[in-house]
């Protein structure tokens, strides 16, 4: 119990303050090393409330393919990102907002069920099952999903676009 | 072995939607605010994944919450591949990625 | 009743058919008429076959005296459900009714519908649009004589407001003249207020008498005057007497706008700017006589209250001697026939209202023929000299002598200077309403203005006379030289005054005057033919006396060529004007049309586009106001976008998570 | 059985398409399509008054047709389509419209493809409302109309024609909005089986009576727009102003009816107790109309808004004799409506041919026209005496039955309504005596009469009205079978 109490507080720090640093330091690139961490502490979560799929996906995913994906985004456009950003011209009113949302959120989290996450024995042939079943469709539209903007993409960065 | 109270995993979640919002609402730099979206939509996820596990230590094989976040993992990295195009073609067509400049939406 | 007499009867509806086909004929093909005189020989043969038809029904009816023949046609039905005013549903009918008032009637506008049409040949051709003229004309003889022998109210109403319009088109026959246009609209407005209140008054009998009557109600009989010969005030209980007396009143109110009584009397002088034909026809004879048919017909089929005797008395006596104070000085020819027009249809009404409905009726029958005939002698006259002006005129007695005689014919009778047509008819009315005042005491001022009027009567027609026709040469030299005019017209001039001369007496024929006695079937309403009493022949010689004395006066101020001419300081100047000036009620009138009503009009037009659409402006420019505010917001920054987004969320997790809970009665607390 | 009305609503639809795409022999296919249309209204009279084709005399709808259209749970919506002599009649009205309105402007020049199909399509719209039979059904057509009109008024009108067609559209879509909420409300609320006019009149007795009452307000604001009541009318006289002559026919002729046929088969019928308890408010409405139809009108110089105003003023008389809820006064509702959709639609014409003849319809500038246009000065005769209701043409019955009624039920208020007679005739007069008669003033060099198009279409109009006015009982026999027949 201590552990895994242990392993979620490490995690729930984790989380939080690489989500903070990875938003607030001037260094793109380092951006980009602490929302990849920020990843694999969520991924540490899934494990840890044993959806190891998920955790799985989640590390090949994001902590794989789109944290490459932004550095490649960063690549491309790096002569200008090093530039100190300015505010945002709502000045304090968005640091305002989120933090309502946030309070407004945190203390809704108060009101959920006062039940317990489970730790162990979730049969990963119950979700393929379900995943590849009652879930097709979603995966289908998915897919229908993905390739247009798979489409998208590519016209959007196709070079002799007049 | 006990299980961790639920509270607490919703309470991470929306402490991470908040970073999340403060992040797309003060960011200027494209990247950033795409970086910004994902956190946000990450801690969709975890709510998903974790209430999921929640349903599943009352009622075993329950598997909607994860289904659920399988499908929205994809479309986040569908997300930030069109976002990322979308960074590209604004950089070449204006020379910046702060969105701010990008004001073509008004009427 | 069956037989000939019968089959005659029922061809009645021939008679009106007759004008329509000449009226559709010469609508359609008047223009190509060129040979047959733009279409006047059609409706004169027209008319000649109403008045052959006419004539024959109603010596028909003479030979049977006091027999009704009515023959209908469902005109439009509505099924009753049981309930509600009309339980058993109601049918408007259109027939033909033949009885002795529609015979008298049928006569007159037969006759005179005749003659005029063939006086017209010759009086218009020099015209255009003459396929217009017989066309209108056409139309309205058809009308008239639709109304003459309608069997019910409503299609009574109906063919009234078609003589209507036929009179306003002749009466504006000369539209480019501004006046004539003006007349036109003067007339036809003024007399819609009258058709209104008559509607109403419809209305209130239809509603009224809707259940009473035969099997399943007057309603559903379709509201005929005379219902299988039953008596039709017989089985009606008058359930409520206030509304019986306020419909009376109606349709007196309908009567007065019709026949030009006061108030409502400042059309007819005006409708003389019309050809002289159609002020003989339509608004001497026929069509103004129509609103004392009216009071006669309710007054044998429905009845009045005394309260309605007592309105029709007054304003019928008042008539007759306001309309006889402005003919007095006028200088037009036409407008003092006119004038006098009123004033004899004053004593109809007066007749009618003392309950001496057939004596009315005989006064009627009278008038028709010798106004008709003072104003085609008059046409004559302008037709000649070109102008209705009696102070230029002069001398004409020797250029014109049978037009000349003609109106003498007419002015004696009009005079009332026995044993012309008018001395009876209008003798009998005095007479009438002196017997209804002893029982009536508030009868005697009326009774009394219009005894005064025979004086009047006398000394205006006889100024005219005088003015046109006695002297040497006429008084204006550069009018054109005067001649007799050609048989179409002279031979109406003289028909006419045989019979002015002659229709009086003709009451004393048996079978002729029986058509008036037995009108008279349902309220007895005795005096025709005349009866002389004691002080009948006491009266009688007191308004001949008058009557002569009129025509002294007027000799020994007008006579051989004399021209009067009043002091500029006496003291009746202002009288004088006054009656020139129609009292001021023309220009009231006018005024209030002007001012008043259109005022008012405009001031509603400015309110609907001020103030209505103003306020719909105020909207829509509130709402552009406010448009262009918001969409500041719109900056195009995806940043502030997302804001939004986000306060939209902000504000809903505020609503679902901290205001729903606090409040009790949304189910949290 | 022959389903006529699907038979008709499809010939209308295949005919209004192929006439868009004819492009310049538009109007040969326009003609074909109204004479078809005319047939067919034709064979529908032939269905009710003739029991040897199989159908007894039918007392309401005749040979309803009823199709499932949008099957959920809790939504039933068919495509069911019926007449009775009420629509029977209002559709006989639009096949003469269509078919007039297509022969006055033969002549179009400007887009002939685009302004016939519109037309049709118009006309397609009005025969699907009087038809229709569930809410959904009927608002859809209810809405077709509103668009073609748009477009008619939007495209080929005068100078403020942007202006007059937003006005148009704004103020009539708000109305049918508030209409559209009110029937469904109705009809969830009642738990109608469908959204059939059968089955929501039936359950809409059950609704408690303040329910009633509001509804039946709503609707009667959603039709009354329509109408125009007083005072949302000014939308009325803009868009007449600004419309095209066609336009102006349609708008008058037909759209009007729309909101007069609606009130009473959509609200009367459905809601006669809500109707009952706030029919004095009705009557305050309609004399409101009525006097101010009349009055305004009197000051107008423009002729066609002089129509317009008058048109405000006739249709205020319809709305009375609706309130009214009387056989008679529905059967004078009805009539009534007809009435004016002919002479409305003649004097609009005249307005239209002054217009176009002389280059101005403003009567106090130009006058003494009959020399120059005798046949439309005999038009202008017919269409200003018919509509102040003379005798012998097609509005007299009409009012003489909606003024008995309301002396009838409401006594001496109708002098109100009767007043408003002698001002309706007096703005006529006046301007009979204004643009007609006098000396001619203002008349073009060249100016000619009627072409042959525009005096056949009056022509027309002119026949039927007095056909009518003379033989009420071609039109009465059949209103009645319908409500009309059952009510007090």
């Amino acid at each position: 119990m201590i552990l895994e109490l242990l392993a979620f507080l490490v995690l729930a720090a984790t989380a939080t303050l690489t989500a903070l640093a990875a938003l607030l330091v001037r260094e793109l690139v380092h951006t980009i090393l602490w929302v990849a961490l920020f990843f694999v502490a969520l991924s540490g979560f899934y494990f840890l409330v044993s959806a190891p799929f998920l955790g799985v996906l989640q590390l090949g995913v994001y902590a794989g393919a789109v944290t490459i994906l932004l550095l490649f985004g960063v690549m491309v456009t790096r002569k200008r990102i090093f530039a100190r950003e300015a505010a945002t011209g709502l000045g304090p009113a968005p640091i305002a907002l989120s933090l309502l949302v946030l309070v407004i959120l945190a203390t809704a989290a108060t009101t959920v069920p006062s039940g317990t996450t489970q730790l162990s024995g979730f049969p990963i042939a119950a979700l393929s099952t379900a995943l590849f079943n009652v879930y097709g469709g979603w995966l289908l539209l998915l897919g229908l999903v993905m390739l247009p903007a798979l489409a998208g993409s590519i016209y959007l960065v196709r070079e002799d676009r007049e | 072995m006990t299980d961790l109270p639920l509270a607490g995993f919703v309470a991470v979640s929306a402490v991470l939607l908040g970073i999340g919002l403060f992040g797309i609402l003060t960011r200027r730099n494209f990247i950033l605010l795409l970086i910004a979206i994902e956190v946000a939509m990450n801690s969709a996820i975890l709510n998903f994944v974790v209430f999921g596990s929640y349903w599943n230590s009352i009622s075993a094989s329950s598997v909607e919450g994860q289904s659920v976040a399988v499908v929205l993992i994809g479309l986040a990295a569908t997300e930030v591949a069109v976002g990322l195009a979308i960074v590209l073609a604004l950089n070449r067509s204006r020379g910046s990625i702060n969105v701010a400049e990008a004001t073509t939406l008004r009427l | 009743m069956t037989g000939p007499l019968s089959v005659l009867f029922g061809w009645a509806f021939l008679v009106p058919l007759a004008p329509t086909l000449a009226f559709v004929v010469i609508g359609l093909f008047g223009r190509r008429m060129q040979r047959l005189e733009w279409g006047g020989w059609v409706a004169v043969g027209g008319a000649l076959f109403a008045m052959v038809l006419g004539v024959l029904i109603a010596v028909g009816e003479m030979l049977t005296p006091g027999s009704y023949t009515d023959r209908s046609f469902q005109w439009f039905t509505l099924a009753g459900s049981g309930t509600g005013a009309f339980p058993n549903g109601f049918s408007l009918v259109m027939g033909t009714l033949v009885d002795p008032l529609s015979a008298v009637m049928l006569i007159v506008v037969t006759v005179v519908g005749f003659l005029v049409m063939l006086f017209s040949i010759d009086y218009m051709h020099r015209d255009s649009g003459l396929p217009r003229y017989y066309a209108e004309l056409s139309l309205f003889l058809a009308s008239m004589l639709g109304l003459v022998l309608a069997d019910n109210l409503l299609q009574f109403f109906l063919f009234w407001e078609l003589v209507g319009v036929c009179s306003y088109f002749l009466i504006g026959f000369y539209y480019q003249r501004p006046a004539a246009a003006s007349a036109a609209k003067e007339a036809f407005l003024v007399t819609r207020i009258g058709d209104v209140l008559f509607l109403l008054g419809i209305f209130i009998y239809f509603q009224q008498f809707a259940t009473a009557g035969p099997a399943l109600g007057w309603a559903a009989a379709g509201f005929p005057f005379v219902y299988h010969s039953a008596p039709f005030l017989a089985g009606i209980p008058i359930s409520n007497p206030t509304l019986f007396t306020i419909a009376g009143l109606l349709i007196l109110g309908g009567a007065a706008g019709k026949s030009a009584q006061f108030p409502l009397d400042v059309w007819l002088p005006d409708a003389m700017e019309g050809p002289t034909t159609v002020s003989a026809l339509i608004h001497a004879a026929t069509m103004v006589a129509a609103g004392v048919y009216l009071l006669a017909i309710t007054s044998v089929f429905i009845g009045f209250s005394a309260t309605d005797q007592l309105a029709i008395v007054a304003i019928g006596g008042f008539t007759t001697f306001w309309a006889a104070t402005m003919a007095l000085v006028n200088r037009d020819i036409k407008r003092v026939i006119a004038y006098s027009t009123v004033s004899q249809l004053g004593y109809m009404v007066l007749a009618v209202g003392a309950g001496f409905t057939m004596v009315g009726l005989y006064h009627l029958f009278t008038h028709a023929f010798f106004k008709a005939l003072l104003f085609l002698a008059a046409g004559a006259v302008i037709h000649a000299i070109e102008t209705q002006d009696l102070f230029k005129m002069g001398g004409l007695r020797k250029t014109m002598r049978v037009t000349s005689i003609g109106f003498l014919i007419g002015g004696l009778s009009l005079a009332g200077i026995p044993p012309l047509a008018g001395f009876f008819s209008k003798d009998d009315v005095l007479g009438g309403v002196y017997l209804a005042a002893q029982s009536h005491p508030l009868y005697w001022p009326f009774f009394a203005l219009a005894f005064l009027t025979v004086f009047m009567t006398a000394y205006y027609i006889f100024r005219a006379w005088f003015l046109a026709f006695s002297g040497d040469q006429p008084r204006d030299s550069t009018l054109p030289q005067a001649h007799e005019p050609p048989w179409t017209m002279r031979l109406p001039i003289l028909v006419l005054s045989a019979l002015a001369v002659v229709a009086g007496l003709l009451a004393f024929v048996p079978q002729f005057g029986g058509l008036f006695a037995a009108g008279a079937r349902f309220p007895p309403t005795p005096g025709v033919p005349p009866s002389y009493s004691a002080t009948d022949l006491l009266l009688s010689g007191v308004s001949v006396g008058l009557g002569a004395g009129g025509i002294l006066t007027a000799y020994t101020l007008w006579g051989n060529g004399r021209v009067f001419t009043l002091d500029a300081r006496s003291a009746a100047q202002p009288i004088r004007r006054l009656l020139l000036e129609r009292y001021y009620v023309k220009a009231g009138v006018d005024w209030f049309g002007l001012h008043a009503v259109y005022g008012l009009a405009r001031l509603a037009d400015f309110f609907d586009q001020y103030v209505i659409d103003g306020t719909v402006h105020g909207f829509e420019r509130l709402f552009a106001e406010f448009s262009l505010r918001l969409r500041r917001i719109q900056s195009g920054v995806v940043l502030d976008y997302a804001a939004y987004v986000v306060a939209g969320l902000a504000v809903f997790l505020l609503f679902f998570f901290v205001i729903v809970p606090a409040i009790p009665a949304l189910g949290g607390g | 059985m022959i389903p006529i009305l699907s038979i008709t609503l499809a010939t209308l639809f295949v005919g209004t398409l192929a006439t868009f795409a004819a492009g310049p022999r538009a109007r040969y296919v326009a003609a074909a399509v109204s004479a078809i249309f005319l047939a067919e209204i034709a064979g529908m009279f032939a269905l009710f008054s003739a029991p040897a084709l199989g159908l007894a005399l039918p007392t309401q709808f005749a040979e309803p047709e009823s199709y499932p259209w949008i099957q959920v749970a809790w939504l039933h919506v068919n495509y069911t389509v019926g007449i009775d002599g009420i629509s029977l009649v209002l559709i006989l009205l639009t096949g003469i419209l269509q078919a007039v309105t297509v022969a006055y402007s033969w002549t179009e020049q400007r887009q002939p493809a685009a302004w016939f199909g519109l037309v049709l399509l118009t006309c397609l719209g009005c025969f699907g409302v009087f038809a229709a039979l569930d809410v959904l059904l009927f608002f859809v057509f209810w809405e077709v109309v509103l668009v073609p009109m748009f477009f008619l008024i939007g495209y080929w009108g005068g100078p403020r024609r942007r202006y007059a067609a937003l006005k148009f559209f704004i103020y009539t879509h708000v109305a049918s909005v508030t209409m559209l909420v009110a029937l469904l409300v109705t009809a969830f609320y009642s738990h109608s089986a469908s959204l059939d006019f059968a089955s929501m009149a039936a359950s809409a007795q059950t609704l408690a009576l303040p329910t009633q009452i509001i509804l039946f307000l709503s609707l009667f604001f959603g039709f009354g727009v329509k109408f125009p009541i007083v005072p949302f009318h000014t939308w009325l006289p803009d868009a007449h102003v600004e419309a095209p002559t066609g336009g102006s026919v349609l708008l008058a002729g037909l759209l009007l009816k729309l909101g007069g046929y609606g009130l009473i088969r959509w609200a009367l019928e459905i809601l006669p107790t809500g109707l009952q308890h706030v029919a004095p408010i009705l009557y305050a409405v309609a004399f409101a109309s009525i006097v101010w139809g009349a009055g305004v009108s009197l000051a107008q110089r423009d002729l066609k808004r002089l129509v317009a105003y008058s048109s405000i003023n006739h249709m205020g008389i319809v709305l009375l004799a609706i309130a009214l809820y009387s056989s008679l006064g529905l059967l004078a509702a009805v009539l009534l409506m007809f009435a004016h959709g002919i002479v409305s639609a003649l004097l609009f014409m005249v307005s239209g041919s002054v217009h176009h003849t002389f280059g101005s319809r403003d009567i106090a500038t130009v006058s003494g026209i009959t020399p120059t246009a005798p046949v439309l000065s005999t038009m202008t005769m017919t269409g200003a005496l018919a509509s102040l209701g003379l005798p012998a043409l097609i509005s007299f019955p009409a009012e003489f039955t909606a003024l008995l009624a309301t002396w009838d039920k409401i006594g001496f208020w109708v002098l109100i309504p009767l007043g408003a007679l002698v001002i309706t005739a007096a703005f006529y007069i006046w301007m009979m005596q204004r643009l007609l008669f006098g000396t001619p003033k203002s008349i073009p060099v060249g100016a000619h009469d009627l072409p042959y198009p525009e005096a056949f279409a009056m022509g027309v109009l002119v026949v039927l009205s007095v056909l009518y006015g003379i033989l009420p009982n071609l039109l009465i026999h059949f209103i009645q079978l319908s409500p009309v027949a059952g009510l007090p």
